[in-house]
């Protein structure tokens, strides 16, 4: 059993789609209750994993390997270090958590239990993935869901939306497709091995190709490399200017499908960074990280705050902070310190569970008033304390508020970011300023203030919302006040990672 | 005179000899048991290939399966007595010249074209090795024909079954 | 290090408010409906009484210890460590927190009692001193953090129950918005505040000893030296990065806009966050740093200079409000900026000092008007007040006592906490007497509308209406004991800092192991006390005019607001037109900013991605077309030429499956043929 | 002469012309199908042959498997279909069912 645990983790919601497939399709009920059995073990498995992680080794542990396809030197080979087990334990808990709050969807229940089920198998195989090969499945296996869940059972502008995202990903995967080949063809023996690449990174030419434009922007193989990855995961991130499906498919995506949407599917860009570029192209890092990383990431910050503020959409609104705040996760990798890369990571598992929250309670509301204009409420505190008190929690999480996660992270990152490029991180930490602006300015819109006549008798937050909620909640407070819960395991596998990518800094 | 020739004319001669029946004859019946010896005689030419284990394959699968199959939807299909009226073809004189320079062409270019050879031309038995490869190499088709295989099991069910109307 | 005493109380005078919090934030409602509000009331009070209590202990505790071993310290756990950057939860008492923390539970320990009377009738009972608690927590957590950044979540967990409270009754948007601008304005402060820690860190660290714990900066921060960001030495650039978070939560210029607005709170709020605890972090940040502020005279000449035209600034705009709480809080910017001119002069000391006379009397002035709202039922506007001297004598004899001390009259705690700081900016080498004479202008001003107030309030007709009138009534108990404890804190809070001329002070003293030795002043004690003279007859002078303005009225108020065509007046009532001028530009820039983000976002970016999706439809529409009349138009060609030379052949172009066969058939072929005949 | 590669070749050619003379020719959905089955069997003697002859491993034959394999299953298929087009219309002369094109 615990030999294979990550295979057990990533497949069970895939044995799950079986069954749910197998199921009679009128019986809701049970197709629901059925794909919340299948999501659990994975959760269970990874606090069990949690707890059986040596975080002192920064190296990869609970690997499985066997040879897949010989003949191309592909394997089945999964493990987990210290940057991989946090996105992990934030998947598993999130796709468990999103089940329920996927109750809610009456249209063909059971494919979209299905494909959520396939969903899962397939973020969570990104994250355990240590074969190229592999890697590259599992990204496009989400894929595919994904663009049917917001497809068929999102809001009125869905096709659009879904749409919109798969050619967005598919450009990107395209891109990461020629680099994963790239790679695979430069190395010796050929290989998809991610350990066997990463042992390699000296290899990879840094001579300045004989062709315009590489050969005017003094760049060699490694950094055309490292920009066709980029690009294959700015678009995930997502990094200005690849952003502009997030808003989309946000809104128009079920309230489950934007928070796995935002919780990890934006991860997996940062964490590809992480994952491959840094530690295959370290040359290139060290010489595009300042443009690529950190200047977009501060620029990211900044804009997405402004676009926020302008929205009329709760869910837009949301969405738009996303943008800025994953901007934290590029500033905070691109210093290359301790801080600011713990500090990325870390703002990576807090921007899921904080931002998870705000979507799940703008999922509440408009499952009460059938829309999400922020103006169209107003005084929802008087009518719905319970909501208000969690919601005010994720908001002022999300601001940065001092005692609760998001502030850990958010500091850590302006921190060391600080210590490399001062300027941006002035840039940067004036985002948090307009992050308590447009939000303070959300809540007393929609709480504050007179009750709305309208809205005088929505019911009150039930139970089975407050159990999405509750949760993520109590981890933004554990890990506000106790951050080390997570940074203990991140630690020692990202100054690792930091320490190969330092020699190249000039 | 070596006995091998001989036996490998005579197992050509039955394969391709049943194999004009079954494109010429006019009786689908009789088209349909021909094949018996096209299947029976390419199991022969397996065998002289070294080829054991595909040979028995091809007698179960071809001979056993398909053979079978295919008698029972020309017998579910057909009056016996009828058969020279549905069993119909047309064309033949331009499919048998285009297919007869056709087959000329394909005689000549194996003839003049330089086939790799193997370094050693072996008899052995194969089947142990063809069920390792299935399990390590081939792994991956083995598991999706099983999948094919069964979404063609399912597939002809539904479609022969008999539509019943509510 | 080994302590003589156990330290882990300390823990608990910080812990204790937040559980009150807890529990009452989680549990309230439900307690306030089954048990009544008294159950409310205990959770609230007890905690920080508690506090209070062992805070004494902690007081005690270092007085038992030697002078230059004064400080006791609590290690929770490791909170933050990551690289070389290490922050435990840690509490830290020594002289200086402990007077913090001794103000922070006793005048809020006080405040909570008297909330008990005031916030009676509220709904949210449970709500409010969820806050109230919490907004404790937070103080204490700033006040004894050892790490400047646990001092952060003090800093900015103050901000937030300040917002939460300001916007209590929050079905006003009136409410609502004050709380954000507090929240906002605070948020800008923070932002100079936490760049502040990053340099300070980062700069410790190219020296090799980043460090953001109190004692270790101070072994540290000599190192800075020398150091240069941009030009400028890191430690002026540091300590004015964190004194834009200082003008931020003391609310001095430029950003003392949010302290106003945020009257629209439960005026016992106005008494503990805005006038007593919260607004005075500022000074407390800066007496804490006050090792790196004296490395940077820039700064400190920044600090002194902002804080003497913050104190006179607020006090010209006290002089024409007529809100009875704006007033006061006018008044509490104006004294703020007393104690950072205080501070910029490098007299740490004499600011701490009179933050906490400031505490005394500003909290009971707070309270006392809270008593007047009260009896007039809900009333704040002073011209509808008046001859409330006899309903109220509680109210009235502990307001006159903290109008007295905060006008500076002579043996009030008030006269020797402002003289500490008039004479040191007089003779300390970082004072001038510019300083001090901008210092002693705003003593006269404050005496004049600290009366005016005084007058219009207590004295005259009674301006309000016949309903209000028969329902005048003394404020109970409850709120009228902690008024008395104050007023008398007020008068005697200023005895244990007599002026060097009278025999030195005990407080300075105590403070001693914190700032170093007391500093020796340049001028005689002569020099000291006729400036000092000088001080209280402008205050007198002061004094005189209101009393002759509002007491007798033989002044007209027209006369002063007529002058210079009535501008001067017209500023002061407006605020100087600083909110309308921050509305237009900032507010409404960043609307703008953000309008023209969304709008390039859905024009130009989409436009480029949406456009890039029309044109390859585009393209494979101009391909349709190519095929359909080029290639198709050949290929017809051929068809039909084929057709009309070959009918025999029409039997087999029949169009089904047969004749593509054909088709490939005869493909393949000619290829054969071609490749048989040249290639090989 | 002795038995090489070419010969197991032309055989197979032969039949590959014989599969495709009665898929070309036939009206009857059933030969047709025949017609196919003669043709996959001609590669299969080609893969075969060439595994034998050519590489020396069983590449060649596995794959002959799997055409054996796709064989059975296409035959499955393509009867039932059969079946299923004699049942609506009674007969399963192509030309007769070609209502599926409108």
């Amino acid at each position: 059993m615990t030999d294979h645990v990550l295979t057990y983790m990533t497949f069970f919601p895939l044995a799950g789609m079986g069954v749910v497939l197998l199921l009679p399709r009128e019986r809701h009920d049970l197709i629901r209750w059925v794909s919340a059995l299948f999501t659990l073990p994975p959760l269970l498995l990874a606090v069990w994993l949690y707890g059986h992680f040596d975080p002192t080794k920064p190296g990869l542990q609970f690997i499985e390997k066997f040879r897949w396809i010989p003949d191309y030197n592909i394997a089945y080979f999964v493990g987990v270090d210290g940057l991989s087990i946090s996105m992990v334990l934030l998947t598993a808990l999130l796709c468990f958590l999103c089940i329920f709050a996927s109750w809610g969807i009456d249209k063909a229940v059971k494919g979209y239990f299905a494909l959520f089920l396939l969903l899962d198998t397939g973020m969570m195989g990104v994250f355990v993935a240590l074969d190229f090969f592999l890697f590259y499945i599992f990204w496009e296996l989400m894929l595919l869901p994904m663009y049917f869940l917001i497809g068929i059972w999102g809001g009125p502008r869905r096709e659009y939306a879904a749409i919109k995202f798969f050619l967005y990903t598919l450009l990107g995967s395209v891109l990461m497709l020629l680099a994963i080949l790239a790679l695979y063809f430069s190395s010796e023996p050929y290989t998809f091995d991610m350990t066997v690449l990463i042992a390699q990174n000296t290899k990879y030419g840094t001579a300045a190709l004989p062709f315009w434009p590489f050969d005017r922007l003094g760049w060699g193989f490694q950094h055309v490399v490292w920009m066709a990855l980029f690009i294959g995961f700015a678009i995930k991130i997502p990094a200005f200017p690849f952003h502009t499906w997030l808003p989309d498919a946000h809104v128009e995506a079920p309230t489950a499908i934007s928070v796995i949407l935002a919780g990890v599917l934006l991860k997996m860009g940062t964490y590809g960074i992480m994952r491959i570029n840094f530690p295959m192209l370290p040359a290139a890092t060290a010489e595009l990280a300042y443009y690529f990383l950190a200047v977009l990431g501060a620029w990211n910050i900044i804009y997405g705050a402004l676009c926020a503020m302008a929205q009329t959409d709760f869910k837009k609104l949301v969405a738009y902070s996303s943008v800025s705040h994953m901007g934290y996760v590029m500033l905070g990798m691109a210093s290359f310190t301790s801080q600011g890369i713990n500090g990325a990571v870390l703002q990576m598992f807090n921007h899921g569970t904080i931002t998870g929250m705000l979507f799940l309670m703008v999922g509440v509301i408009y499952d009460r008033a059938h829309h999400r204009e922020v103006d169209g409420f107003g005084g929802l505190a008087a009518v719905m304390p319970v909501y208000t008190g969690v919601s005010a929690l994720a908001l002022f999480a999300s601001m940065g508020l001092p005692g609760l996660s998001g502030f850990i992270s958010e500091v850590l990152v302006l921190l060391g970011a600080w210590q490399k490029y001062p300027i941006l991180t002035v840039l940067g930490a004036s985002g948090v300023v307009l992050t308590a602006g447009y939000f303070l300015w959300t809540i007393q819109r929609v709480f504050l203030g007179p009750v709305n006549e309208k809205y005088k008798t929505l019911p009150e937050i039930n139970g089975r919302e407050l159990f999405t909620l509750v949760p993520l909640g109590i981890i933004v407070i554990i890990l506000g006040v106790y951050p080390n819960a997570i940074l203990d395991l991140l630690r020692s596998s990202l100054d690792e990672l930091n320490r190969t990518v330092i020699p190249y800094l000039s | 005179m070596q006995l091998s020739p001989v036996i490998f004319y005579l197992i050509a001669a039955l394969t391709v000899g049943s194999a004009a029946m079954v494109a010429f004859s006019r009786n689908i019946v009789y088209s349909a048991f021909s094949l018996l010896g096209t299947f029976g005689g390419v199991a022969g030419i397996y065998v002289f290939l070294g080829a054991d284990f595909v040979a028995g394959v091809q007698v179960l699968i071809y001979v056993g399966g398909i053979l079978v199959l295919i008698l029972f939807a020309v017998m579910l299909t057909h009056r016996i007595a009828d058969v020279q009226i549905t069993n119909r073809s047309v064309g033949r004189i331009p499919a048998l010249v285009v297919i007869g320079i056709f087959i000329f062409l394909l005689i000549q270019s194996i003839r003049e074209t330089p086939w790799a050879k193997a370094k050693e031309i072996v008899y052995a038995p194969t089947t142990t090795i063809i069920g390792e490869w299935f399990l390590e190499r081939y792994l991956l088709p083995f598991e999706l024909a099983s999948v094919v295989l069964l979404a063609a099991l399912i597939g002809a069910v539904v479609l022969a079954r008999k539509e019943t109307r509510e | 290090m080994e302590h003589p005493v156990p330290t882990d109380y300390l823990r608990w005078i910080v812990l204790l408010p937040l559980l009150g919090a807890a529990t009452n934030g989680l549990l309230g409602a439900g307690l306030q409906k089954k048990l009544g509000k008294w159950m409310i009331s205990l959770l609230a009070c007890a905690p920080v009484v508690i506090s209070f209590l062992l805070s004494l202990k902690a007081f005690f505790d270092l007085l038992g210890l030697k002078p230059e071993e004064r400080f006791l310290l609590d290690r929770v756990y490791a909170w933050l460590s990551l690289g070389t950057l290490n922050a435990d939860v840690a509490f830290w008492v020594d002289p200086l927190s402990a007077v913090m923390i001794l103000v922070v539970t006793g005048i809020g320990g006080l405040i909570h009692i008297y909330s008990m009377g005031y916030m009676h009738e509220d709904r949210s009972y449970w709500r409010y001193f969820a806050f109230l608690n919490l907004f404790t927590f937070a103080m204490l957590l700033l006040v004894t953090a050892d790490n400047l950044l646990l001092m952060f979540i003090g800093w900015e967990g103050v901000g937030l129950c300040s917002y939460a409270l300001i916007g209590f009754w929050y079905q006003d948007h009136v409410n609502a918005r004050a709380g954000n601008k507090a929240f906002i304005v605070n948020r800008v402060g923070d932002f100079g505040f936490i760049l502040g820690i990053f340099l300070i860190f980062w700069s410790l660290n190219q020296q090799g000893h980043g460090t953001v714990t109190f004692r270790e900066m101070q072994r540290f921060v000599p190192l800075l030296e020398g150091q240069e960001m941009w030009g400028i030495g890191v430690a002026t650039l540091a300590t004015l990065l964190l004194f834009i978070g200082a003008t931020g939560k003391s609310a001095q210029i430029p950003l003392h806009v949010w302290l106003p607005d945020a009257m629209q709170g439960p005026t016992p709020v106005s008494a503990l966050i805005h006038a007593a605890t919260m607004v005075t972090a500022g000074v407390y940040m800066i007496a804490r740093l006050h090792f790196l502020f004296s490395l940077a005279p820039v700064t400190l000449a920044i600090v002194a200079t902002i804080g003497a035209l913050t104190a006179l600034f607020a006090a010209t705009i006290a002089l024409t409000q007529n809100d009875i709480k704006r007033v006061l809080a006018y008044s509490t910017i104006s004294q703020l900026g007393y104690m950072f001119l205080g501070a910029g002069v490098a007299a740490y000391g004499a600011a701490v000092f009179h933050l906490m006379t400031h505490a005394f009397f500003k909290a009971c002035l707070f309270l006392g008007s809270g008593s007047i709202i009260h009896a007039l039922g809900g009333e704040q506007d002073m011209r509808k007040m008046g001859g409330l001297r006899g309903h109220m004598p509680y109210t009235f004899w502990t307001f006159a006592i903290a109008v007295l001390a905060i006008a500076g009259t002579p043996l009030t705690a008030g006269f020797f906490s402002k003289d500490e700081i008039l004479w040191q900016a007089f003779s300390s080498e970082h004072g001038s007497a510019l300083l001090w004479g901008l210092g002693v202008v705003v003593a006269g001003l404050t005496a004049f509308y600290m009366f005016r107030q005084f007058f219009l309030v207590f004295f005259g007709e009674c301006r309000a209406d016949s309903h209000t009138r028969a329902h005048l009534h003394e404020s109970p108990k409850v709120m009228t004991m902690p008024l008395v404890v104050l007023a008398a804190g007020s008068v005697v809070a200023g005895w244990i800092g007599l002026p060097a001329a009278f025999g030195g002070s005990l407080f300075a003293g105590w403070l001693e192991p914190v700032f170093g030795p007391h500093q020796e002043a340049h001028g005689s004690a002569g020099l000291e006390i006729s400036l000092m003279l000088l001080s209280v007859a402008v205050a007198a002078l002061g004094f005189y005019l209101a009393y002759l303005v509002y007491f007798r009225r033989t002044l007209a108020p027209e006369r002063f607001s007529s002058l210079a065509g009535g501008l001067p007046y017209r500023l002061s009532y407006n605020k100087y037109y600083v909110d309308e001028i921050y509305q237009f530009v900032f507010v409404e820039g960043s609307l703008l900013l953000a309008r023209i983000g969304a709008w390039f976002d859905l024009h130009i970016i989409d436009f480029v991605v949406d456009g890039s999706a029309k044109l390859t439809a585009f393209v494979s529409w101009l391909n349709g077309l190519f095929d359909d009349y080029v290639v198709d138009g050949i290929v017809n060609q051929v068809a039909d030429s084929t057709f009309a030379a070959g009918d025999k052949f029409r039997k087999i172009q029949t169009g089904n499956i047969n004749s593509y066969l054909y088709v490939i058939l005869g493909a393949v072929v000619i290829t054969m043929i071609i490749k048989l005949r040249y290639w090989s | 002469m002795a038995i090489g590669l070419a010969h197991y070749l032309v055989v197979g050619a032969v039949l590959f012309g014989l599969g495709l003379f009665t898929v070309l020719t036939r009206r009857n959905a059933i030969s047709i199908l025949m017609g196919v089955e003669l043709i996959l069997n001609s590669a299969n003697i080609n893969y075969v042959a060439f595994s034998h002859y050519s590489t020396g491993n069983v590449d060649g034959q596995i794959y002959a498997i799997f055409v054996i394999m796709l064989a059975a299953a296409e035959a499955a298929i393509g009867l039932a279909i059969v079946l299923a087009i004699f049942q609506i219309f009674h007969t399963i002369d192509v030309e007769a069912a070609e209502t599926l094109k409108d």
